[in-house]
């Protein structure tokens, strides 16, 4: 294996950028302060999360009170549909998903059963999309909450959530959004959008990781029930002292990303395109997800006749994700790709190929040479 | 968990240099094939036999890193063994590669392709 | 207000220790890594995150895998908590904690009481201790959960938490210790305390703020409800991406109190005394806690006579904390004081002095004459 | 929030210079006294008068900064003033001082301590 391989896995997490870390430092080589603590210290603290607030506010066009800090997206998530479920359970105990969301939000419907609530998952369509239609169709007078994602994690794909969050409107119902994909990478108005919560992170956005942040609208104000409680930081809704370099450092990477997102953006989706037309060019490769509606940093494609983590490991000089293995843990194939009706082997011999501010042409050039090689070396070791 | 690769270092080379692969032509050659559904697996093994023993061996495999390396592992190993007894020592195999558990099965895909290429021959040498 | 006040509020938190902070620097400089990915840089940050659970668990004589890394003592608090006791009603609905708990501990057993739980909530004596036959009288048949923190984050008081074990051992109750103030300070040994689970914090200790763990002991393990969902890190108990340079920073904080923790402990308990033999000639200064059983770190007096507020503003060159503001959001008098029988006025004239890793004689000197000098002053402002 | 201190630069500097304060001796004084027991607040103040007016005014107090800096505050104001008229304008010395809003309680112990103080002056002259 070579020491450095190729890094397309921005998807999974990204480098610091040095602007960020250089705002991490800052704090970290600061006098100690607890952003609680009345003293000159604990009120600079203060200033430092204050403003980062702002930033991140910011980027998704939301006013500064409405975001609460969170450990991370998986959080975020959890505070969002947990949260929301249990705070309207008079209201009604139906949730509706959709079958490719993260597994965080799908593991936090599934505890929700475990409590007794009911929870509808929504197939979309072959290219990923969620028909508006049968979002309503699923919608009952119980319905309190529906958690769809802007951008999806495997395929990129951009779900249409101003249509859908139209549907929740006639019917009470609220919407979480997790953008932990998009932020940085689409453009995000939680106004035009329409959204009621929507989960962030930092490290998908060369922040640090273990930061994230919940947008929670102010009028209406979604009742939801903290997950965890004491000292009634972020309004009470997220009790903890509060990490102020790590805050910092979300800040840094949401202002960066407001400042340079869109060129940046248009210079991947230019990456993301070259690799795509080298790729295509295999006999038997399928792009995943939709040809249009897809955020510019992710490119999800299957190849037939080989095995995704014999693919994978031919590859070992690049760093990037499989169908094969979403986590290190599972090797079970990508349930995202299978809800988009590819068939396990299909969705086995997959490759997520995530691309990011450090990325290159020249390294996307490489990175389609080697993955052609590889492709064909399997192809003829495979029975004809 | 270990800062190393979920493959050893056997399973890399094997992998790698995939020694005996291919698909042979000339005469001579019988072969069988067989699948494991769930996982994609698929092994077409080919033998040349003389007297009743195996004089080469030569294998197409789709699957996993590890069914690749046992393939090619097991091709070295079969020379101038009796058709009638090519049962393989999987568990050993399996430990030689530092193979897991879960794949187990997969291994048995290529002790089933060698068993029906060993059938066919023995059936044409009979 | 001068620029550089004394800082003495490291029961706050922490400033981080230089060697700390290297090793953190190290992850954020390193090529990026999700400990869940499969390629060799996710390999490595798995490798930096197994390193840090082992020197956690090693401060507090336990097995790596019993460590379940949070985003603080908070999240720990919680999770133990919640935990527990959703994961066991079906065995019981009632716990026992204590007044003089930290927030996170009384403000999850607030939110079990919403959820049909029944607490009780022992008064410790007027010096801080939990008397074992009191909690005897308080188990039931019901009692699934017991919280007792093992050093008061106010008054520094250590609990005799290896008798309450043998109490709730009889009874079949498990017990939660919040040992945030403890780590690094005193030793803790999970096996002869007799636990089941522990709660520890990094930035108390010169880390990170934003990480701590929860120790879960491994047999027999308590069934624990996690607080969040989503890639089943943590055994599943915490899910989240992990995030590697505040683990790998909370690994060397732990392994620094360590290796220097004893000696240190033994420094600090000198400047304390020092400091309170200075104090206590003020007449009117009354010792908050217990004069023996308790930690090296912290000093908590009440000064007859004056207004705490009043005395933290006049030692703004001070940074220290005050039962008059425990945070910044409430001036209400402090309640762990008021639950030792300090009545409002001594309870609210108090001011918690806490050391570390960088005080000095001098510090503590100028520290102690100050005091007294502001003090004195309040007092010849007041009626006589 | 905000970086600054929660305290304005009124309050910080008469709870620093505390202008006026102190227990006066000498003939003439008399006092009153008040408390909110709350919040331990306590005032004494002193007045010394002439002709029914206020000529001279002192205070012993124990309370919150915002509570020492107006009773300063006031001090500075009374001379001159009518005994039988030394109400205070209170949100104007809040507002002045940047005094929040749950502190205001705090304000009518002042107010109250020097009500008695020039009650007892105008019985005495009386
Ligand atoms: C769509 C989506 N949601 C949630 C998460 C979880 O984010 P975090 O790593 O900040 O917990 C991720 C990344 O893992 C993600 O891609
Ligand atoms: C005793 C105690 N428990 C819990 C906490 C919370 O820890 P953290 O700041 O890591 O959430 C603290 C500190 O605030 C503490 O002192």
């Amino acid at each position: 294996m070579s020491a450095d391989p190729i890094y397309l896995d921005y998807a999974a997490t990204t480098p610091l950028d040095p602007r960020v870390r250089a705002a991490m430092l800052a704090c970290l080589e600061s006098p100690p302060g607890n952003p609680a603590a009345t003293h000159a210290a604990g009120r600079a603290a203060r200033a430092r999360v204050e403003a980062a607030r702002a930033e991140v506010a910011s980027l998704i066009a939301a006013p500064p009170a409405a975001i609460v800090f969170t450990s991370g997206a998986t959080e975020a998530d959890n505070l969002a549909i947990l949260g929301a479920a249990r705070g309207n359970a008079v209201r009604g105990r139906h949730l509706v998903s959709v079958r490719t969301e993260h597994r965080a939000v799908l593991d936090a419907c599934g505890r929700l059963e475990r409590e007794g609530f009911a929870v509808t998952l929504l197939t979309p369509d072959r290219q990923g999309l969620v028909d508006p239609g049968a979002l309503r169709a699923a919608l009952t007078p119980a319905t309190t909450l529906v958690s769809v994602m802007l951008v999806n994690n495997e395929t990129g794909v951009v779900q249409d959530v101003a249509a859908l969050a139209a549907e929740c409107r006639r019917r009470g119902a609220l919407l979480h959004v997790d953008a932990a994909q998009a932020a940085g990478r689409i453009p995000i108005d939680v106004v035009a959008l329409d959204v009621d919560l929507l989960s962030l992170s930092a490290h998908k956005i060369h922040g640090p990781v273990g930061i994230g942040a919940l947008y929670v609208r102010r009028e209406p104000r979604p009742t939801l029930v903290p997950l965890q409680f004491g000292g009634g930081q972020e309004g009470g809704l997220r009790s903890g002292t509060l990490a102020v370099h790590q805050i910092a450092g979300m800040g840094a990477a949401f202002r960066l990303a407001a400042a340079e997102g869109p060129p940046e953006s248009a210079r991947l989706e230019g990456l993301r395109d070259r690799l795509w037309r080298a790729l295509e060019m295999l006999p038997g490769s399928h792009l995943n997800g939709h040809p249009v509606h897809r955020a510019p940093h992710i490119l999800n494609v299957s190849f037939e006749g080989v095995d995704g983590e014999a693919l994978l490991f031919a590859l070992d000089d690049l760093a990037l994700a499989s169908g094969a293995a979403c986590s290190a843990e599972s090797g079970e194939p990508s349930y995202v790709l299978r809800a988009l009706g590819r068939d396990d082997a299909l969705a086995q011999a997959s490759l997520r190929i995530s691309l990011g501010r450090p990325t290159t042409v020249g390294e996307v050039d490489t990175a389609a040479a080697r993955i052609r090689a590889a492709v064909e070396r399997l192809r003829s070791l495979a029975p004809a | 968990m270990s800062e190393h690769s979920p493959y050893s270092d056997a399973v890399a080379r094997l992998f790698r240099e995939t020694p005996g692969a291919g698909r042979p032509d000339g005469p001579g050659w019988a072969n069988g094939e067989a699948r494991e559904p769930l996982s994609a697996t698929h092994v077409r093994w080919h033998l040349q036999a003389t007297g009743g023993r195996v004089a080469a061996s030569r294998y197409e495999v789709r699957g996993c890193p590890h069914t690749i390396a046992a393939a090619a592992l097991i091709a070295n190993q079969l020379a101038g063994r009796p058709l009638t007894d090519l049962g393989l020592d999987l568990p050993r195999v399996a430990a030689l590669l530092g193979c897991p558990a879960a794949k187990f099965g997969r291994l048995f895909v290529i002790q089933d392709a060698i068993a029906r290429a060993a059938h066919v021959l023995a059936a044409e040498e009979a």
